[in-house]
């Protein structure tokens, strides 16, 4: 990715007048981190960054902003939001143009042709975070990691976050200008993970499960990180009718999750981003993706690729499958 | 898992086809199992997915939820979001390690009394099967 | 009181002879570690930097049921709370968080379910050989080696663990595992005091409080805050694992007529956390949300309690998800007074 | 916010309907420590007037503002009592049905299972009431006017009916003519009049009256709406034949290159048409239709150098290039007169109906013994060998009816008699043969039926009592292999014709205007009937209504009858001019709807839009519910991922307390 030509176009958009900001990212306060970049200036572009550690998918904040009270005698603020996507982030801005949460002309999309970011959690095991920031760059095949002036070469395979692997996607499928060439897309791996689990008895897989769900803390950093869960009043927020009582437990983080994850069939877009976000490294990607291939296996259905497409669950075909039907 | 142990069924059923087909039951004095419990809902399609895994987070040992044949529906196409609905959440029940054989859904007219117990009959004996719900479901915590 | 050393092989009988009471530690989870029970015959390794949940829940249960009740009707039950407890290998900032949020607990009322829990429970601490990235303990009245809160100090010095009792509590814990403890000479006080030291030393990361409490009231306006909370996400995460957090909500749960009142952590990030009834939100943005964190560890706390409600273990830094950083927010704030 | 509940709990022996399962004192003993729980009493029939009247008095002395009534299905009484506690002042939709008949004491055998299911089933009931909302009755405008399907002599009576009070009807018929299967009968049983010469005068009314618009050869392609406001859309298939030109003259027929090669189908395939044709002689309207299966012209785009009927037709009515046309309007009510299909005896093969020609279908056989028919009344068949006046006749009743093997249980109501009409008929006209007819029963309950039961057995009709097995050939005979089971005698009856009294079948096309409106079926198969005592004409649809075969076999008077019920059910709303619309509607909480319009794409009736409202200062666009096309059905909040729209009296917060009471108890 050409930094140059990121700063350049993201200076030209943040400065258009009919644009709020624009959503970047820029280098963090210290190891791998990369922060999110509010851009409301040209000058303000001079930080942005686009490099493996770029996980973040910028494409929630279009719809967790809060809209405040406006107040008598002023105009609400109406002007455009502008990001930066990958391809899978771009997915998310589709889907929420079928879904009615953002209009096309309510944002401006740059997109990134993305290579495959890096599994954080996977690089700071096997290289320990610096408290110096540390940048990285893709460098042809493979990874270039630069800590503390020094450069090591890393292997693509050995760092790719899974979401990456999986990735259909790697070019956005929206954009209002484009930085630099599309990358060749690569064949998607097999589901590992999804396929693991599903190999177990279901007896063993509920044992898997309730480990993981066992240490959910209901932080809803999963929830909040989404940019396909956006409802205002979650109902799992609720008590009137409560569909899942606040205390902390296994049966009620279990119906959390499973709440979670059923409100995304057929939306869910596979960053990956609850499930790299999550503190007590629950693997949400798993149960998401699984979601996601039988959307799209058993029902010919992709969500987050056109935005003129029928909603998943707000539609049916006739000949749905129904083998489970007694 | 004792051997006199009784599933508890929840069963969400059409008021038009199913439910109507229940009640076809009755009145012919078709004899089915006493473990099914019936919420009547307007639609199949008025079931939410979550119901399913509220009834069992709330006791149920297995879930049913039944509607009109497709294209029969009262609402025309309730029935066909159930499918699809139910269809996904039966896939992610799986996944998360619920036994497929604590939830059917079913197909039952009007005038099928006779399908609706066996329905009953083959949801009871699954549900019997996989035995009593203990996986995700809500209880009193001691303290 | 006296120093000891406790031999590493005989670690694992030390823990066993614990296991009358409810033995907390750090074990892993698959991938992370976390305080939990230990069953019997369980292994017990205090080879880690910290639990990403921090050991606050001995005290002060995520979940905590208050008492059960029968809708209808005037019964009433009580929780018996009168279960030992002996936390494992804690860090020194987490002890010293629970005399924080001890203050607050014991503040106009005593709260019983701590205190209860707190009379039943012995904290053993560890100190810190190798702190962590984000560990700022020193900056906060802490350190490596701190023993505040604690009723038994331990250091790893390689072979042995050096054992002290802080406490009566401690002394009591100490004397039933008498049997496996040696006495302390010089050199291994010594040589802890080597390892906290250098411990120190390794801590990179520092903020400066000075002036900060009583100057963050009139940065109310100042435009810092919409600059370090415009990527927050909302998330409980650096309020669950903060070890001095200490909001909580109260629901009643029930089924069918039986029902328990319970209280559970709150997070102060959560949109609903100051959301009225009415609709109106006095926090109405995650920007008021994090300039009342920020103010309530820095400022009201120091007002109320004379303490920093932060004891720098770095969690909320390590673990949130778009690099929301506290260290950076007060550099922010020291500069903008 | 509304007054705290104060629960009725009312426990319907139903005679001994359910106390013989279920312990209704117990349930009630029950019921009394529930929640909210003021007054439980049970009572031996809930719905008699001083059942009604109990509740009516504890709603005044005991201010109960909630009632749950656990009896039979809430589809059967639910009117009945959401009616009592109105007259009573509580709004009636503050009730809850608890079903302890149909799906509890009618379906469990033991005390114990059938009184703990019927405590589990009441406390569901108890927390969902306790959570209803009072409702409002609404009304909207009906559209004056009906639309009839079909056009047999159901159809034609109720289109005449409602037309005669005044409505505008629109009467729609499949086949090129209107008549039915009526039209291809001889005589009727048991007064032996014409058929055609009863049928045909109101054929022609129906044709002319000024309020009915006759759609021939037309069909129904969609319904949208509801009662009072159904949208109708109609599919006018083309005649390839000027409607106003054609003069039923007949010249194009006579002079059609293909003339007399197919099958006609009013003459049951017993005589041949032209691709050009009409259906019979009677027809009304009296227009030529093209048989575009069979028209060379319209299959192979040439029929000689020019269509001969073209060439023919003194008002050149012929059009090739006409096309199906739409008919869109507006009507209150549906009646449904789509009648039956005969038996198709090629199902029992043991018959031989596929394998010998002189073995036919009592249809057949109306249109032999006619005088409009193919042989012009003569009773003749073909043996196999030649065209021979039978000496022997055996007619067969109860084919393919009251019997499981082909599917049909039950009995086809007409065909005792019209066999026995054919045999009176056959007697008139070969007065020497010998006629028998062999039954399992005879079903002479009708008026005047055993009166003409009686009249043919004195005709030298030989009634002998056995369901035959089998019919197969000998020389130039048919044998029927048969048990007299009266003389417990095998026979191996030689006879020259076998008569087959096929039953009524519902129509194998039913399924279109089954889903068109919505429509079950009886165990039968025919359609089912909203209750089949006490509203034998409505359907579950409001504002559809049965006549005739469609509901289930019946004979003529029979049908007439229903037909004129079905046209005074119908003119209710008509008349009213206004019906009451859903109470329990879908309703949007705007203030946490997210705007993703996924209930919009859901509704089938399209009676969600979404409209922008001012948040605060802020334009946002919310679903909002257009209470006169909500039919309720709750599809919509299945989908709302923020529970934002939720049906009235089946809301989350309703539903999923009733999950917990029945998982709770166990």
């Amino acid at each position: 990715m050409d930094l140059e030509l990121l700063r350049k176009t993201g200076a030209e958009v943040a400065a258009r007048d009919d644009v709020k900001y624009l959503l970047g990212w820029k280098q963090g306060t210290y190891g791998y981190r990369v922060a999110p970049a509010f851009v409301e200036n040209a000058a303000g572009a001079a930080e942005l960054i686009f490099s493996p550690l770029c996980t973040a998918n910028l494409a929630t904040y279009l719809t967790l902003v809060e809209q405040l009270p406006v107040p008598r005698g002023e105009e609400p603020d109406t002007r455009k939001v502008a990001l930066m996507v990958k391809g899978c982030d771009s997915r998310a801005v589709t889907q929420l143009l079928v879904e009615k949460g953002i209009e096309r002309d309510e944002v401006v999309v740059i997109g990134c042709p993305c290579p495959g970011v890096v599994d954080p959690a996977l690089l700071a095991e096997k290289y320990p975070e610096t408290e110096e920031p540390a940048e990285m760059k893709w460098d042809g095949e493979d990874f270039l990691l630069i800590r503390n002036g020094e450069e090591t070469k890393i292997s693509r395979d050995e760092l790719l976050a899974e979401k990456c692997r999986l990735c259909r996607y790697p070019n956005p499928v929206v954009s209002d200008e484009m930085l630099g060439e599309p990358v060749e897309t690569w064949a998607p791996g097999e589901d590992k993970g999804v396929e693991e689990v599903e190999a177990k008895d279901v007896d063993s897989r509920l044992e898997y499960w309730m480990d993981q769900f066992d240490k959910c803390v209901r932080c809803y950093s999963c929830r909040n990180v989404c940019p396909l869960c956006y409802c205002q009043d979650c109902i799992l927020d609720r008590l009137n009718p409560t569909w899942v009582n606040r205390s902390v437990n296994f049966s009620e983080n279990t119906a959390f999750n499973i709440a979670r994850a059923f409100h995304l069939a057929g939306r869910c877009i596979e960053c990956g981003e609850c499930e790299r976000v999550c503190p007590a490294n629950i693997p949400l990607g798993k149960i998401n993706r699984k979601l996601a291939r039988d959307v799209r296996d058993k029902y010919g259905f992709e969500p987050g690729v056109d935005p003129e497409a029928e909603p998943f669950q707000a539609s049916y075909k006739p000949d749905d499958p129904e083998d489970f039907i007694l | 898992m004792s051997a006199n142990y009784e599933p508890n069924i929840v069963a969400f059923l059409c008021n038009w086809c199913s439910y109507a087909g229940a009640d076809l039951a009755g009145t012919s004095r078709v004899s089915y199992p006493a473990n099914i419990q019936i919420i009547r809902v307007m639609c199949s399609g008025r079931v939410n997915p979550l119901y399913v895994m509220n009834a069992l987070q709330q006791g149920a040992d297995g879930v049913l939820v039944s509607g009109c044949h497709p294209g029969d529906c009262h609402y025309m196409e309730g029935n066909y979001y159930a499918r699809r609905r139910l269809g996904m959440l039966k896939d992610l029940m799986e996944f998360v390690g619920v036994d497929p054989k604590r939830f059917h859904m079913s197909w039952v007219s009007a005038s099928e009394g006779h399908k609706w117990k066996e329905v009953v009959e083959k949801t009871v004996e699954d549900a019997r099967d996989a035995g009593p719900f203990e996986g995700f479901r809500r209880r009193q915590i001691d303290w | 009181m006296s120093a000891m050393l406790l031999n590493k092989e005989k670690w694992p009988e030390f823990v066993g002879k614990l296991t009358g009471k409810n033995v907390w530690a750090p074990q892993s989870d698959g991938t992370e570690m976390r305080f939990a029970p230990v069953g019997e015959n369980e292994k017990v390794v205090l080879d880690y930097n910290n639990t990403r949940v921090p050991p606050k829940g001995a005290l002060f249960p995520q979940t905590e049921t208050m008492f059960k009740f029968e809708i209808g009707s005037d019964k009433v039950e009580e929780p018996p709370l009168d279960q030992e407890v002996v936390v494992l290998g804690l860090r020194p900032c987490d002890a010293r968080a629970m005399t924080i949020v001890d203050k607050l607990f014991k503040w106009d009322i005593d709260d019983p379910y701590f205190v209860k829990r707190q009379e039943k429970t012995t904290l053993v601490g560890l100190a810190c050989n190798e702190p962590g990235l984000n560990c700022f303990c020193t900056s906060v009245g802490g350190g490596p080696a701190a023993t505040e809160g604690l009723d038994v100090i331990m250091a790893d010095l390689g072979e042995n663990y050096f054992v002290e009792a802080l406490t009566d509590k401690g002394k009591a814990l100490l004397d039933e595992t008498r049997d496996l403890l040696e006495d302390a000479d010089d050199d291994a006080q010594k040589q802890k005091e080597k390892l906290s030291g250098e411990a120190e030393d390794k801590i990179k990361r520092s903020v400066e409080t000075e002036g900060v409490p009583e100057g963050l009231p009139g940065l109310w306006d100042d435009p810092l805050w919409p600059r370090v909370s415009a990527s927050c996400l909302g998330c409980g995460t650096c309020t669950y694992l903060c070890p001095t957090c200490h909001c909580f909500d109260i629901q009643d749960e029930t089924e069918g007529i039986d029902a328990r009142r319970c209280r559970m952590w709150d997070s102060c990030m959560f949109s609903e956390y100051t959301l009225h009834t009415s609709g109106h939100n006095p926090r109405p943005t995650r920007k008021e949300r994090t300039r009342n964190r920020i103010n309530h560890k820095y400022s009201y706390y120091v007002d109320k309690f004379d303490v920093i409600a932060c004891v720098g273990c770095g969690r909320c830094t390590n673990l949130c998800p778009v690099n929301i950083d506290i260290i950076e927010i007060l550099r922010q704030v020291k500069e903008a007074l | 916010m509304t007054e705290k509940p104060k629960v009725g709990v009312y426990v319907c022996h139903c005679g001994i309907n359910i106390s013989s399962t279920v312990d209704v004192d117990a349930v009630a003993e029950f019921a009394e420590k529930l929640p909210n729980v003021k007054v439980a009493r049970t009572y031996s029939y809930m719905c008699s007037d001083p059942g009604q009247v109990l509740i009516k008095k504890d709603i005044e002395e005991h201010g109960l503002n909630r009632i749950v009534v656990a009896s039979c299905s809430p589809r059967m009484h639910e009117p009945t009592f959401r009616k009592a506690i109105a007259d009573a002042g509580v709004n009636p939709y503050f009730l809850e049905m608890a079903n302890i008949r149909e799906q509890c004491s009618w379906v469990h055998e033991e005390i114990e299972e059938g009184t703990a299911k019927a405590k589990k089933l009441l406390t569901a009931s108890v927390a969902k009431v306790r959570l209803l909302e009072a409702l409002e009755q609404k009304e909207v405008d009906a559209e004056p006017a009906a639309l009839v399907i079909g056009a047999g002599i159901a159809g034609i009576q109720s289109a005449l009916d409602i037309a005669d009070a005044g409505f505008q009807v629109y009467l729609v018929e499949k086949t090129p003519s209107v008549g039915g299967r009526m039209a291809q009968l001889d005589k009727t049983f048991p007064t032996l009049d014409c058929s055609a010469c009863i049928l045909t005068p109101k054929m022609v009314d129906a044709a002319n009256h000024p309020n009915i618009e006759l759609l021939t050869y037309s069909e129904v392609e969609e319904v949208k709406g509801f009662i009072g406001n159904f949208d109708v859309k109609v599919r006018k298939k083309a005649r390839y034949v000027d409607f106003d030109k054609c003069t039923g003259c007949g010249d194009c027929a006579k002079e059609c290159r293909v003339k007399d090669r197919f099958p006609n189908e009013f003459d049951q395939g017993l005589s041949k048409r032209s691709a050009i044709y009409l259906p019979f002689p009677q027809a009304v309207p009296a227009k030529f239709t093209i048989d575009p299966d069979n028209c060379l012209f319209l299959k192979k785009g040439k029929c000689g150098k020019n269509p001969k009927c073209q060439e023919v037709c003194g008002t050149e009515a012929i059009d090739f290039e006409q096309e199906d046309e739409f008919v869109e309007f507006r009507v209150g009510a549906i009646i449904v007169a789509t009648g039956f299909d005969p038996f198709n005896p090629s199902r029992k093969p043991e018959y031989g109906y596929d394998d010998y020609p002189n073995v036919i279908t009592g249809m057949e056989m109306e249109r032999l013994v006619s005088a409009s028919g193919p042989t012009e009344g003569k009773v003749k068949v073909f043996n196999g060998e030649e065209e021979i006046e039978p000496k022997e006749v055996a007619l067969i009743k109860c084919v393919g009816s009251r019997d499981e093997s082909v599917g049909n249980e039950y009995c086809s109501r007409v065909c005792c008699m019209y066999v026995a009409k054919q045999a009176h008929l056959i007697r008139d006209k070969l007065p020497d043969a010998n006629i028998r007819i062999y039954y399992m029963d005879v079903r002479a309950f009708g008026k005047g039926f055993e009166e003409f039961y009686d009249r043919v057995r004195r005709e030298n009709v030989r009634y002998i009592r056995g369901n035959p097995s089998e019919i197969f050939k000998r020389g130039n005979k048919l044998v029927v292999k048969v048990e007299d089971t009266l003389t417990s005698t095998p026979l191996e009856d030689e006879v020259d014709m076998v008569v087959l009294g096929v039953g009524l079948e519902p129509r194998a096309d039913m399924r279109g205007v089954m889903e068109l409106l919505r429509l079950s079926q009886s165990p039968d198969k025919f359609f089912l009937e909203a209750h089949p005592k006490l509203r034998p004409v409505d359907t579950a649809t409001d504002g559809v209504f049965l006549a005739g075969c469609a509901q289930g076999p019946k004979d003529i008077p029979d049908t007439v009858a229903q037909a004129k019920g079905a046209a005074a059910s119908a003119m209710i709303p008509l008349a009213r001019g206004k019906v009451p619309i859903n109470a329990q509607v879908a309703i949007v909480n705007e203030a946490t709807c997210r705007g993703c319009a996924f209930c919009v794409s859901i509704c089938p009736y399209s009676a969600i839009e979404m409209v922008t409202v001012n948040r605060f200062g802020n334009e946002v666009e919310v679903a909002r519910v257009n209470e006169a096309l909500c039919k309720g059905c709750g599809s919509c909040a299945a989908a709302c991922l923020s529970d934002s729209i939720q049906p009235k009296s089946f809301r989350d917060s309703q539903i999923l307390p009733q999950i917990a009471a029945l998982g709770v108890m166990k």
